[in-house]
């Protein structure tokens, strides 16, 4: 068998199963929750960088993800811009807020890093609820329409508002495994895996430790916003929800859950967990029972993550 | 010109003075070495000429340039270079990628090449994995080069790190305790390894347990107790010195004979 | 003055409730280690666990003795079934295991009870106390004074008796404390069992003035979080003083700034001492061993 | 969460749509936030649409025909609330929507409905869920802004002209203190402070303290749901304030007598529905039947007191069977124009008019003004 890089097997599982998985679906329900699972996937793939590769923590990127999905409400309204600059713009603050937060947090290690980024996520999602002139408050805030749907349209290529939101976010999400994967073998990315390693041993190597730090910090909190983003324009709506502490927390059990080392352990990581509620509606009230016991089973039992603990399990058939 | 020089460095920890006043210079091409009773300072000193620790007295120069507290990352940019007596390898990446992320000052470039993979740092990366396998096959690792780092041997993993920390061609080289641990045979290697550095004009400063590779291998000799200076000079002479038989060698043996 | 002093009352109120869960935390932390994001849902408990037994029948201390002694159950529970096998994992996934239990006693909550908001009788009645012009309900002093006395009682434990030195000597170093013949697989039982206690004395105590539902449990939880963390992950003294700053804080915002942005202050206090002081009020300065 | 009457683990992976069910003609949809920070409302309206579904079936349905509830908890997320809409629309294929607990999630949902074109009848205050009006939304409660006119309506009967806010920072408490204090000028009342408070506080006396410091305050307002008024009310007589409280119709249940206590919730004033108030109701009152046979339905079933919200959804199911029998069709469409000609209907909330203009159907006079007494809600004359 010729040998694929783990980056080629990557993108190549991940555009298959974009590609090939509508075939299957019976409504178009399945393009939403897929789309939300793509979403879900690059927000996490962001954490994955910095929490799988660099090794640092964060209970707070859920405020990236608000301040992108913000972005994409308020710019169009207020500096006239199109809904895609808007995304960028977003991406662009939550680039600089990142830096100009994460200089002094990163410093922190384990718990002072986990309630240094918790204060910073929960103050972002402070200000959307409370500035309700400016963001709506608490009951959000319309988002305009993305119009790439239109032009596809106008192309000759018509799909219904699920499809088009699917196909676009398994797009995104290709590209950040894409970025994320090239980081992982770079330069720039073993810097980061060598920090986690030692940070100590990082610096005799010369690696400005504080300085990558942030790289991976401003890295992800892009991702974040951009998911954040992708949320706000897909439902054309935002609440302060998507910058709450609870889906801070929730990136980062996707993301340990599925493999925090590898970007289809994310991709995983997110499925199973936007997948959960919807399979557990029939159980009723027992949504949270079961959510808090996956999350506490498969840390005791499965360290590593679902994703390479299968694998590893399946190799050891195998051989 | 002297290439690390120490000028009365000190350190305490709670009032305890784990080192106080130590100077010594190290040449270029020049071995020396750290002695000394367990708990004698050695590897705090250490850590404060590499700026792990800051000290609390005195300076150290490198190339006549004061760097007293520097953050090890810039030390390293200045090309000084460590190993660690309790291993600091990267544990969660492979033997290959241990011995590249040594070369990190020489392969790093913009991380915007690097998130879209430019051509730019697909050639950084592919010269550091060049010169790493290179270094691998130094130290004899290089069958053992994609295999995770966590499950070499422990004189495996000694030889890596030194590999690591030979890969950024530092001018300065902190040696602590590179052979224990190692059989006789591994031991021979890195003496001849270390003396194959030091040949090339760099200077080692080292820590070593085993007395007959520090005999063998110095230059010159500090020796330490109870985190002061009490002898140093030529490995002939300090081991003919009444205070430093007192002292350690004295203790050592007794040390070795129990164990 | 009249004015200062009603903030001050509110704020000592409060911060009392977030003192007693910070303690919580800190017993926790100082044994194993662990900061244990469920600690608001021990509150929970105790508040609910007592209005139910209450409702059922139980005079009122009765119901409290068994809400502090079934959660102190459930706390052991929590170490045996959750924590303990994960002993050694990286911090972030002790996070997600103490976030899942709190999940998971939430859920649990509201099956085994409901999702109604629920309270039960002040222990000393409804009359407000008249200081210098400002007023605080009886309640209140219960709850500050139940934190001044887990307090002192924990201090007393520590540093007075062979046991409470055995949980200091076990968090110092686990492995001499087992070489020295330290049992530590009770002292973390004992730890979460005393941790969790508290945590149901806080709701206990609390609840008459805060009342209680299935899902408070997180906001205690992330408030004494920031107590412990302001005062010094591991230090009861800085917990206790983190816990009042916190409560102090907020209600001296609310009163001479903006209510709306008391929360924020709380927090934005927590992130530059984090900045300025990475060990908190009180915490000691570690060095790391290379 | 899904419920269907009979829930078996098989209808997991029915679920995860490897099958579906299809055996009732008339198939109702609801996403509601049974948990999460809105549980207390989205629960009461879980509650009362699956009993109100059960006890029509019991009776045979709609003009013979069974109903399916499709019933999902959104948890209060706008972004789960628009993938419910979307399963219920796309999936299971339910002919209208009932729900959106909060306005976020209701805004979420009306945009999914609006797209499919089915009817969705909102639970939610605020009014841009219907204005401008949207072709297939509509909703039961009043709004945020009805609920401050009647109250500052009061007030001014009362001569106050200064008032004291004190509101929570929720969705329900942040979008009525924005209504009132737009609203609040037509009234000649001035809002001379303006508190907040988190919906996990324990303790307002800060807040109250300096209300009750600002010069000339008449009255206080605390618009909020859940336990905070409950606190507020507390904290209130505790600092022995003797100006009047005027609370919102978001703890306009007995529980919330019950948890501020009798003592201290004594002359608290707030707009209310006939819900609360079924006992004293006169006999010819219109709303007399649905208030008192609903109340007595919900509280025999559930041992918890009725409170407005549930209410809500039980005037929306109303609605709904009202229009699909008018209609004789469960087609979307049918429905739709008949909620639109919905006429003089009497729900819990107050009497339904419905037209092409207005989505909502209520006027002021559907809230009646109340007052604790006794430790028990009276209407005040």
């Amino acid at each position: 068998m010729p040998k694929l890089t783990v980056k080629s097997a990557t993108l190549l599982v991940l555009a298959v199963l974009i590609a090939v998985t509508p075939f299957f679906f019976p409504s178009g329900y399945y393009y939403r929750v897929g789309a939300l699972i793509f979403v879900n996937g690059l927000a996490v793939t962001g954490i994955v960088i910095l929490t799988g590769y660099a090794g640092q923590i964060s209970l707070g990127h859920a405020g990236f993800a608000g301040i992108g999905g913000y972005a994409c409400a308020l710019a169009p309204e207020y500096l006239g811009l199109h809904p895609a600059l808007a995304m960028v713009l977003g991406a662009a603050v939550s680039a600089v807020l990142a830096y100009l937060v994460g200089r002094p947090i990163l410093r922190l290690k384990g718990y002072y890093l986990a309630v240094a980024t918790l204060g910073f996520g929960i103050l972002v999602s402070m200000v959307l609820n409370n500035e309700r002139d400016l963001t709506g408050g608490p009951d959000g805030i319309a988002v305009p329409e993305l119009g790439l749907r239109g032009v596809l349209k106008d192309w000759g290529l018509n799909l219904s508002n699920g499809q088009f939101w699917y196909f676009f976010c398994g797009i995104v999400l290709l590209l950040g495994a894409w970025i994320a994967l090239n980081l992982y073998q770079s330069p720039t990315g073993r810097a980061l895996r060598a920090l986690h390693g030692s940070e100590v041993a990082s610096g005799t190597v010369g690696i400005d430790v504080a300085r990558v730090k942030l790289q991976a910090f401003v890295i992800s909190a892009v991702y974040a916003s951009v998911a954040g983003s992708l949320v706000a324009l897909q439902n054309k709506f935002i609440t302060p929800d998507v910058a709450g502490f609870m889906h801070s927390i929730e990136m980062v059990t996707m993301a340990v859950l599925g493999g925090a080392g590898s970007v289809l352990g994310a991709v995983f990581g997110a499925g199973i967990l936007t997948l959960l509620p919807q399979a557990l509606t029939v159980l009723a009230e027992y949504e949270q029972l079961v959510l808090g016991l996956v999350m506490m089973l498969v840390m005791i039992f499965l360290r590593e993550g679902l994703l390479p603990s299968i694998l590893r399990r399946l190799r050891g058939r195998g051989e | 010109m002297t290439l690390l020089s120490v000028e009365g460095l000190g350190i305490a920890f709670g009032g305890i003075k784990a080192v106080h006043d130590v100077s010594f210079r190290v040449e270029p091409g020049e071995i020396v070495s750290v002695i000394g009773p367990n708990g004698a300072g050695k590897t705090t000193l250490f850590n404060m000429i590499s700026g792990v620790y800051r000290p609390g007295a005195g300076r150290v120069l490198l190339e006549g340039e004061d760097v007293t507290g520097m953050a090890p990352f810039r030390l390293a940019q200045r090309g000084m270079s460590r190993t660690f007596q309790n291993l600091q390898i990267f544990q969660n990446m492979t033997v290959l990628e241990n011995a590249i992320a040594g070369f990190h000052l020489q392969e790093r470039g913009t991380v915007l090449a690097d998130l879209f993979n430019l051509p730019s740092s697909r050639r950084r990366a592919r010269q550091a994995e060049a010169g790493a396998r290179e270094l691998l096959a130094r130290v004899g690792l290089e069958r053992a080069a994609d295999r995770e780092a966590a499950s070499l041997s422990y004189g495996s993993l000694k030889r890596l790190e030194i590999a690591r920390a030979l890969a950024m061609r530092p001018r300065v080289l902190l040696l602590d305790e590179p052979a224990a641990g190692c059989n006789a045979v591994e031991t021979e290697e890195i003496d001849h390894l270390i003396a194959e550095v030091a040949a090339s004009g760099v200077a080692i400063l080292l820590v070593e347990h085993d007395m007959k590779m520090v005999m063998r291998i110095s230059n010159h000799i500090v020796v330490l107790d109870h985190g002061e200076k009490i002898a140093e000079g030529a490995p002939a002479e300090v081991s003919r010195n009444p205070a430093v038989i007192a002292a350690y060698l004295g203790t050592e043996e007794a040390a070795d004979a129990d164990g | 003055m009249s004015e200062f002093l009603q903030f001050l009352f509110s704020g000592l109120t409060v911060g009392a409730v977030y003192a007693l869960v910070a303690l919580g935390f800190t017993i926790i932390y100082n044994a194993s280690d662990v900061v244990n994001f469920a600690q608001g849902e021990f509150v929970m408990l105790g508040g609910m666990i007592t209005w139910f037994s209450h409702a059922a029948g139980l005079p009122l201390p009765l119901a409290a003795l068994v809400a502090i002694i079934a959660t102190a159950a459930l706390g052991v529970a929590i170490n045996k079934l959750a924590i303990g096998p994960a002993r050694g994992a990286p911090v972030v996934s002790l996070i997600i295991i103490t976030i899942g239990a709190s999940v998971f006693l939430q859920g649990a909550a509201q099956l085994v009870f409901d999702k109604q908001i629920h309270s039960f009788p002040a222990f000393s009645g409804d009359t407000p106390l008249r200081f210098g012009g400002a007023t605080i309900q009886p309640q209140s002093l219960w709850v500050i004074g139940g934190a001044l006395v887990v307090f002192v009682g924990l201090w007393l434990f520590f540093t007075r008796t062979l046991l409470g030195r055995a949980v200091l000597a076990t968090s110092n170093n686990r492995l001499a404390a087992q070489l020295v013949g330290i049992n530590t697989n009770f002292v973390m039982t004992l730890s979460f069992a005393l941790s969790a206690g508290i945590g149901a004395l806080a709701g206990v105590l609390a609840t008459p003035i805060t009342l209680t539902a299935y899902n408070v449990g997180i906001g205690f939880a992330l408030k004494g979080f920031a107590g412990a963390m302001l005062g010094g992950m591991g230090n009861p003294k800085g917990a206790l003083a983190g816990g009042f700053l916190i409560g102090l804080i907020e209600a001296l915002t609310a009163g001479y700034l903006s209510s709306t942005y008391k929360e924020a202050a709380a927090f934005v206090v927590i992130l530059l001492v984090l900045f300025f002081m990475p060990q908190g009020l009180f915490g000691r300065r570690s060095t790391e061993r290379v | 969460m899904k419920k269907t009457l009979t829930t078996t683990v098989p209808a997991a992976l029915i679920a995860l749509g490897l099958a579906s069910v299809a055996s009732a003609e008339i198939k109702i949809g609801a996403s509601v936030s049974a948990t999460g920070p809105a549980a207390f409302l989205g629960d009461p309206e879980a509650k009362t649409l699956q009993m109100l579904v059960e006890e029509l079936n019991a009776k045979g349905g709609i003009n013979g025909e069974e109903i399916e509830l499709v019933l999902y908890d959104d948890g209060g997320d706008a972004n789960k609330a628009r993938t419910f809409a979307t399963r219920l629309i796309e999936d299971d294929e339910v002919q209208a929507i009932i729900g959106g607990t909060t306005t976020g999630t209701s805004m979420s949902i009306l945009s999914v409905a609006e797209d499919a074109e089915i009817p969705f009848i909102s639970l939610a205050g605020a009014i841009d869920i219907i204005q401008p009006v949207k072709p297939w939304t509509f909703k039961t409660p009043h709004t945020d802004r009805m609920a401050c006119q009647k109250i500052f309506e009061d007030m001014q009967k009362n001569g106050f002209s200064k008032i004291g806010m004190i509101s929570g920072t929720d969705g329900f408490g942040a979008s009525m203190q924005a209504q009132c204090k737009d609203v609040a000028g037509e009234f000649g009342i001035e809002i001379t402070a303006d508190e907040t408070y988190d919906p996990k506080d324990a303790d307002m006396t800060a807040q109250l303290t300096k209300i009750r410091n600002t010069e000339g305050v008449q009255a206080v307002l605390n618009p909020g749901f859940g336990q905070g008024p409950s606190i507020v009310t507390r904290n209130y007589r505790q600092l022995g304030i003797e100006l009047p409280l005027y609370q919102s119709h978001g703890v306009a249940s007995d529980g919330f007598i019950e948890l501020a206590g009798k003592e201290a919730a004594e002359g608290v004033r707030l707009p209310g529905t006939a819900l609360l108030v079924a006992g004293l109701l006169a006999d010819d009152d219109p709303q007399k039947p649905a208030v008192t046979a609903y109340k007595a339905a919900y509280e025999g079933k559930f041992k918890e007191p009725v409170g407005t919200f549930g209410g809500y959804a039980h005037d929306g199911f109303a609605l709904l069977v009202d229009a699909v029998t008018r209609a004789g069709s469960s087609e979307p469409a049918a429905i739709r124009d008949a909620l639109e000609a919905t006429q003089g209907l009497a729900g819990t909330t107050g009497i339904y008019t419905m037209s092409a203009e207005d989505h909502l159907g209520l006027d002021l006079s559907a809230f009646r003004m109340l007052e604790v007494k006794d430790g028990s809600w009276s209407m005040v004359e």
